[in-house]
């Protein structure tokens, strides 16, 4: 089965990452596709490799760009939501005139059309948020 | 159609579980993740709304939840149905649709 | 010939957008707004469904100078134009918020949430925000 | 010594304005800002409970939350205070410590 | 001679840490934890108070390698260690959850709501997390 | 009357940021000072210069530099919480190995001791979070 997971709050502060990573292992463990990740709202701050988590907690950010490398999973985070919370990556700093940017291994920055393109192509979205 | 609705949030503190209940059909199956676990045990005082909705409704927990905040799965309610992440993603499968009641 | 939401198969979806939250406290309202903009885009079947104090989210009169943020409850009365009509409104969650179907900036179908229940057992994709 | 409590969720989603007036003490100052303000509007199901505890708190709420969600003040509860940023600010300085219940 | 805490004036305040929500679902149990740490080193007199699902945080038997993040329960019993002893947990928040004293993992006084109400009152500053 | 504030949720999607900066403003307008504005959890989010809101909406990230420029108002960011959520400084960008840094103009990266420190000297500590 192909699946569309939609994450609505940044890591760390809320459970909602760490479930939809432990959701998705699992489904992926179980041979279902996940198609895409979809990080909206505050969920865009998931895609940050600026983060340095302390050395005996979880590394989020990286947890989500390994599972994406080794699975083929697509991750996009809203273009609007990563505006709002100072999400860049090369091409968005360049037009918001961005002295850096911080995204992640893995991640793209895209528009929301495709968390609509994933429910339209997926057999089920699932939200994990606050 | 069968619906998947998961409820992430404690009895306690929201008005997820309520929400959920006042819109989720018969033969709806319930799903109680993160905090929400908390409302799968017995004796508390929001147990009752849970025993009484049984008839209605299949309710699970997911196991990691209730270990990480040291509930054991002997206090869970009786017919609650204790799943881990593999339960989690057939419930998924096996519905028609999901619902997470945030 | 049936319309494109009656096919069981196909490109087009029955999309739920499910509206909880008082706007401005929370940024929930209008990012869901954007979804549902955008969703219309893709020529998808949409329902809004506003429940619990999200029928806060079409209060009339809403005034925002004071906190120094944007009123976008105007953009409700644009989803016409974006053939986004289905406006589904909880008549439980209005009583107890003391609010009445006059109260609201857009036309919507009030009804019960067993009603709302029903057609939430009907979608393809369900979006809460 | 009189404490001001703030509450910012409305009272139909969480237990943050219950959890409140169960540990203020009489005297107390109550505001309600953000999305709590949905609690000071006369006629709703939690009405009653505000109504029924003045005699114990003087209750408070935030004007410019209040417009925003399209509340006219007319419909407040009778004898609970509108308040802007600024008499925000005097309840704070007025009082003898504050607790946000979040 | 007077206890440094019941000076008006002077370096040493009354910090009260009010802990009302379950660990793990969220991060406030964890960083509510680490400031009462840091004040420890500062020498003032601190309170915490576990309320409503906040006493969760100190169920005993808390399990998380199944969650895939860190234990953090342990840190309640070496409190001790750092001299903050004023452990208070609501006795109705318990009850109502089905728990008792012997369900948590240190020390703590049990008190009725009103109880901790007027130790709140006595604050000279008050955090929720 | 000396304040300290404690934003303890990013700007945008909780409505505590916004209300911080209407209290600033109004105690400030009032004569009081506001000592320092402590920015923990989530709310060490509130710092970072990569965000660009929609030019019709309020610029949270530049009214907190602002405030601060024109009042003299320290702004502390929790260091251990912004290694969590990805918001770093130049000093702690070369400690932790990144090619960069997003704080804004006005912030300084520093300790919880920053917090306490505030509740000792402040007369009044008030908290906006979720």
């Amino acid at each position: 089965m192909k699946f569309g997971i939609l994450v609505t709050e940044g890591p760390y502060q809320h459970q909602a990452s760490d479930s939809a990573l432990q959701f998705c292992r699992a489904a992926l463990e179980k041979g279902h596709e996940v198609m895409r990740v979809f990080f909206y709202n505050d969920g865009v701050n998931n895609s940050t490799r600026y983060t340095t988590p302390p050395q005996d907690d979880r590394n989020i950010v990286n947890s989500w760009s390994e599972l994406a490398e080794k699975h083929g999973i697509d991750l996009v985070v809203c273009v609007a939501a990563a505006q709002r919370r100072g999400i860049v990556d090369e091409g968005e700093a360049q037009r918001n005139g961005k002295d850096g940017n911080n995204i992640a291994e893995g991640f793209r920055i895209s528009g929301l059309g495709q968390l609509v393109e994933a429910g339209i192509q997926c057999d089920r979205i699932v939200t994990f948020g606050d | 159609m069968t619906m998947l609705h998961t409820v992430n949030k404690s009895p306690f503190e929201r008005n997820a579980l309520d929400s959920c209940m006042s819109m989720a059909n018969k033969g709806s199956k319930i799903l109680l993740i993160e905090d929400a676990v908390v409302g799968a045990v017995d004796k508390n005082t929001h147990a009752e709304k849970i025993k009484g909705a049984m008839s209605d409704y299949t309710f699970y927990v997911l196991g990691p939840d209730l270990q990480a905040r040291g509930i054991d799965e002997g206090n869970v309610i009786d017919g609650v149905n204790v799943v881990d992440y593999a339960g989690y993603v057939d419930l998924v499968a096996e519905t028609d649709n999901v619902q997470s009641w945030l | 010939m049936a319309e494109p939401w009656e096919e069981d198969e196909g490109p087009v979806k029955k999309f739920m957008f499910v509206n909880r939250k008082a706007p401005y406290g929370t940024i929930y309202a209008l990012e869901s707004l954007e979804v549902v903009l955008i969703s219309a885009a893709f020529d998808q079947d949409v329902s809004l469904v506003f429940v619990d104090d999200g029928v806060y989210q079409l209060k009339k009169g809403q005034t925002t100078d004071g906190i120094g943020m944007k009123n976008f409850s105007p953009t409700y009365r644009a989803l016409e134009g974006y053939d986004i009509e289905k406006l589904y409104v909880s008549k439980e969650s209005l009583e107890e918020r003391g609010l009445s179907e006059d109260d609201l900036l857009v036309d919507v179908q009030v009804m019960s949430k067993s009603e709302i229940a029903d057609l939430m057992d009907d979608q393809d994709v369900v979006l809460s925000f």
